[in-house]
């Protein structure tokens, strides 16, 4: 018997068009292959078989991403698939993501395995390491003839529920799952030979490496302060009153960019906090006491720094995964460099 | 002499055994995670590890602690350890979410047993600070 | 968060209660704050004390950004 | 200190009129093991049952594990401060049964025990589906307490494991002899120049009911730290009164078996000086983790060791103290390897333990306890098979209609030591 493929393209791998039709393609099902498809099903040898494509528009599918997927989980659904592959989407942001998005509700909802490929930059890796296999590709579509035969290998072995190995091995992105093997030696032999290896200074390999901190070097200082930008962000989660943009209390998924430019003060009236890992009484009856907008006005009026950035930014510290909190960072980060902000502000609760 | 510690819990069993006050929480054990935190926040310190035994926190409906309040006329200072215990604690409840024991959802006569083993595992530190009034 | 916004070559100060955490997170200008709750502000003070409090912060976290560093640094006094 | 370990193979277990081991097969006469369990009358009614590797059989919910020993000569009995006087053990010769076991199965409270399948998928996770295991089934009287429940069952698995060694002492001849000769300190502290020191940091679960472990016959958690020596561990000077998180309890049996203590012997005058074993506990208030931490690596600093091994027993409150015990030694230039499992969630996304440093860079797995494992249905099931819903590990609904269990590997007796008893690990995929 041979397995079920269906694979998942956006609207410029189907031939349908650019950019210019990214919001336009609606999600929809072939029969068989399109584009990429031929060289999937040509590296699946037989062993499986690529029953449909669907497609969809990465523009389409980032502005509706709920309706989006529930209608690419019913077309999915139609084809009995084994296995989705999506892409590769290569370094492209939104494709990447859709893919991701796709990949992880497949495999929630369906119950089967998933293979995707990105470049290793690609924003969708950090968002679904976890939740698929992401092969690692080049940043164009001149990779895919490395990718794809990448991709249908490890879609093969998950098929036929072959061990599947390490990242370096398999050409994955290492997910950071966590996964039991058998080993020859007992628990015990092996935190004996580790100990011996330690002692002696040789290489020796934890089986459980700790979660790692990396620095960044510090900038350097605000020469001229009388001729500064000074812009203000907080991961207290203060935003306008009613939370507009529904910033989660814990475990954010997203920030918030809200105007301050003719607020002299924030107040118990315009704002609030969203953020759930404090006790938010002081901080909705004086918002100020976390986003010090009052005293930063007032210093702007002295003349102490040229100017108040125009927009606060905004998120919810608490429990946020550490990949949406990068992200937020730079992209606000990539944000107020752009905009010649010339120094931040910071405040967390 | 230290100030009476704060007893933080949502089990009845246990509170009925405390002598004197008990901050008692309405509700799961995250919500005392949080209760504790919030205390945390204005200067208390843990006594005894938020996490429970060797139960997790899908099984276990019950949880309780012991806080040093913040001392009298003392500048407000937040320990860092307490802080940083209770905010793991929470990241493993969070883990696991959706599957809390809970209490009231679980067969009276379990939930019994849990309410008993947190009682149990909090008798010891307790009777050590004069707050246990024993079984009742 | 810090990070990025500093990895994108702006200088951040970070204002915060618990110093061990910022020092965690990779902040390399650290100023402390009141409490968690109410990080620039005290609500025991009347709206004036606390805004004189939080002038000071702020102050504080100026002084920060004009001050070259190589390492994690906290602003203490 | 000296001690032989005299091991008879144990191939087969039956029931029969005299109790006795001949050709490897242990003969259990049922009415006189029973009579020599009872006497309790905190226990309301006793029975056993057998259950041999290879055969469709589950035990549930299964509470301890205890080997069968018995001295042969020495000073006192084996499980002192239970089955023996508190006297020292360690000494002298030991009869072990090597390949039999004494199960104890008992619903103390209604979550806490685990499962052992004697053979399908679920058997290679636990090692005692290789033992040939004789079971005690226990309820309690009416009204009893369960601090009470959970000591008679604990010594009822004492007693049995004592009666079927001491049955058969006088008629068996041991298959293997091991030696084990701890030298005194000031000995060991000039042995084997050259080589680096090490030590055993040895954890035992304190929290409270059913949660306790015991050191000749003293309740752990009132315990300072203190120095062990590893044949009194063999002859039951540390016995489980542990019940929770059937995974990674360290069951009687693998105290008595403790893997680390001959790991490290395996290797004694080869890569290092094996000098000493420091036990320490696992306690609720966060002032008795510092002393208890503090106090432990001391005692290892005063040995002057170069090197530990750091066993943990459960997860969560205990990470605590294992990143204690971890950082504290090595602050003191002690370099370390700990032991530990994980619970890193279904999907295994989650953080594996709830604390964690820098300092820990060599550490050893015994798996993530979380994953899950379907148990098919078995011919027999001794115990009690409806606490699989609420055992631990196993959810509502976990009971299937055909008997199969859907659990976590947590439900599973053994199944992730933190003795490093299994060869299970993990890799981040």
């Amino acid at each position: 018997m041979t397995f079920r493929v269906v694979h998942y393209i956006n609207q410029f791998f189907a031939g349908i068009g650019g950019e210019e039709k990214a919001g336009e393609v609606l999600p929809e099902l072939r029969q068989g292959v399109v584009g990429p498809g031929a060289a999937l099903a040509a590296e699946l040898k037989g062993q499986a078989e690529v029953v449909g494509t669907i497609i969809c528009g990465d523009g389409y599918f980032a502005e509706h991403m709920e309706e989006a997927t529930a209608k690419i989980l019913e077309l999915l659904n139609s084809c009995k698939p084994d296995i989705l592959i999506a892409g590769p989407a290569f370094n492209a942001g939104r494709y990447g993501t859709a893919c991701g998005a796709v990949c992880d509700a497949a495999a929630k909802q369906l119950g089967i395995p998933t293979v995707t490929g990105m470049y290793k930059e690609n924003p969708g890796v950090d968002m679904y390491r976890k939740n698929t296999f992401i092969v690692s590709t080049a940043d164009n579509a001149r990779g895919i003839k490395e990718a794809v035969p990448t991709m249908a290998k490890l879609a093969l072995k998950l098929l036929k529920k072959e061990t599947v190995g390490l990242g370096p091995e398999e050409g994955y992105l290492e997910r950071g799952v966590r996964r039991n093997y058998f080993l020859e030696e007992t628990g015990a032999q092996r935190a004996a030979a580790m100990l011996a290896k330690k002692l002696r200074g040789e290489p020796f390999v934890t089986e459980y490496p700790m979660p790692v901190f990396d620095r960044v070097e510090p900038n350097p200082a605000v020469k001229d302060l009388k001729n500064a930008t000074i812009a203000l962000v907080t991961s207290g989660g203060i935003c306008p009153k009613g939370n507009p943009d529904h910033i989660e209390a814990s475990s954010a998924t997203k920030y918030g960019e809200y105007d301050i430019s003719t607020f002299a003060a924030l107040s118990e009236a315009d704002s609030e906090t969203a953020h759930g890992g404090y006790d938010p009484t002081y901080a909705n009856k004086e918002p100020n006491r976390v986003l010090p907008v009052d005293v930063l006005r007032d210093m702007e009026k002295e003349g102490v720094f040229k100017k108040l950035y125009d927009k606060y930014y905004t998120t919810v510290g608490n429990g946020t995964p550490v990949a949406n909190a990068k992200r937020f960072g730079a992209e606000i980060g990539q944000k107020l460099k752009k905009d010649g902000v010339s120094a931040v502000i910071l405040t967390s609760t | 002499m230290a100030e009476r510690p704060e007893v933080f819990t949502n089990n009845a069993y246990l509170a009925r055994r405390v002598a004197g006050e008990c901050r008692f929480v309405e509700g799961s054990a995250f919500d005392v995670l949080v209760a504790l935190r919030d205390r945390i926040h204005s200067g208390a310190r843990l006594l005894t590890h938020p996490l429970c035994g060797n139960l997790r926190p899908y099984q276990q409906p019950f949880r309780s602690a012991l806080l040093a309040p913040p001392s009298e006329g003392e500048p407000l200072s937040v320990c860092p350890s307490s802080l940083a215990l209770v905010e793991e604690a929470l990241a493993v409840y969070r883990s696991c979410q959706g599957r809390w024991a809970l209490p009231g959802k679980i067969p009276a006569a379990v939930e019994e047993d849990y309410a008993c083993v947190d009682a149990a595992l909090m008798q010891d530190s307790l009777e050590r600070h004069g707050l246990w009034r024993g079984a009742c | 968060m810090v990070k990025e916004i500093e990895r994108a070559g702006l200088p951040v100060v970070h204002i915060c209660t618990i110093v061990p955490i910022s020092l965690t997170v990779g902040a390399n200008r650290i100023v402390p704050a009141v409490a968690i709750p109410h990080p620039l502000g005290d609500p025991s003070r009347t709206l004036e004390e606390e805004k004189v409090i939080r002038r000071k912060l702020v102050e504080k976290a100026l002084r920060a950004l004009q001050t070259e560093v190589s390492d994690q640094t906290v602003f203490a006094e | 200190m000296k001690l032989e370990l005299h091991k008879v193979k144990v191939t087969g277990v039956q029931w029969g009129p005299v109790t006795e081991l001949r050709n490897g097969v242990l003969t259990v006469n049922k009415a006189e093991l029973l009579a020599k369990v009872s006497g309790d009358e905190r226990l309301a009614s006793l029975d056993a049952d057998l259950a041999l590797p290879g055969e469709k059989t589950r035990i549930v919910p299964v509470k301890d594990v205890v080997e069968p020993r018995c001295k042969l000569e020495g000073k006192n009995e084996v499980f002192p401060g239970f089955i023996g006087d508190v006297e020292s053990v360690g000494m002298g010769k030991t009869l072990v049964l090597d390949g039999a076991a004494v199960v104890t199965c008992g619903k103390i409270v209604g979550f806490q025990e685990g499962i052992v399948d004697m053979s399908g998928p679920g058997a290679q996770y636990t090692p005692f589906s290789q033992t040939n295991n004789v079971v005690l089934i226990f309820t309690p009287a009416e009204g009893l307490e369960r601090h009470d429940y959970e000591e008679a069952g604990r010594l009822a698995g004492f007693k049995a494991a004592h009666y079927l060694a001491s049955a058969v002492k006088n008629s068996v001849k041991a298959d293997v002899v091991e030696t084990f000769d701890f030298p005194t300190l000031a000995q060991a502290m000039t042995a084997h120049p050259g080589l680096p020191k090490v030590a055993y940091l040895y954890m035992l679960q304190t929290q409270g009911l059913l949660h306790d472990t015991y050191v000749y016959g003293v309740d752990a958690k009132r315990i300072i730290p203190t120095l062990i020596c590893p044949t009194e561990v063999m002859d039951g000077a540390i016995v489980s009164g542990n019940c929770v998180s059937a995974c990674d309890k360290n069951s009687t049996y693998s105290h008595l078996n403790n893997p680390v203590i001959r790991a490290l012997y395996e290797r004694h005058g080869k890569d290092y000086n094996f000098v000493g074993c420091i036990i320490t506990n696992e306690n609720v208030t966060l002032a008795d983790k510092k002393r208890s931490s503090s106090y432990a690596t001391k005692l290892a600093k005063m040995l002057g060791v170069d090197g530990m091994v750091i066993t943990e027993e459960g997860f969560g409150n205990p990470d605590t103290d294992l990143i204690m015990n971890c950082r504290k030694a090595e602050t003191l230039g002690i370099k370390t390897v700990l032991v530990t499992d994980e619970y890193a969630g279904r999907d295994g996304a989650s953080q594996s333990l709830a604390d964690a440093c820098k300092e820990a860079d060599a550490l050893v797995t015994g798996g993530n306890a979380n994953e899950m494992i379907l148990l098919p249905p078995m011919d027999k099931v001794i115990g009690f098979p409806d606490f699989a819903n609420v055992i631990a590990g196993g959810f509502q609904g976990s009971l299937h209609e055909d008997g199969a269990i859907l659990v976590e590997l947590q439900a599973i007796t053994g199944a992730t030591s933190e003795l490093g008893y299994s060869k299970i690990s993990a890799y981040t995929m």
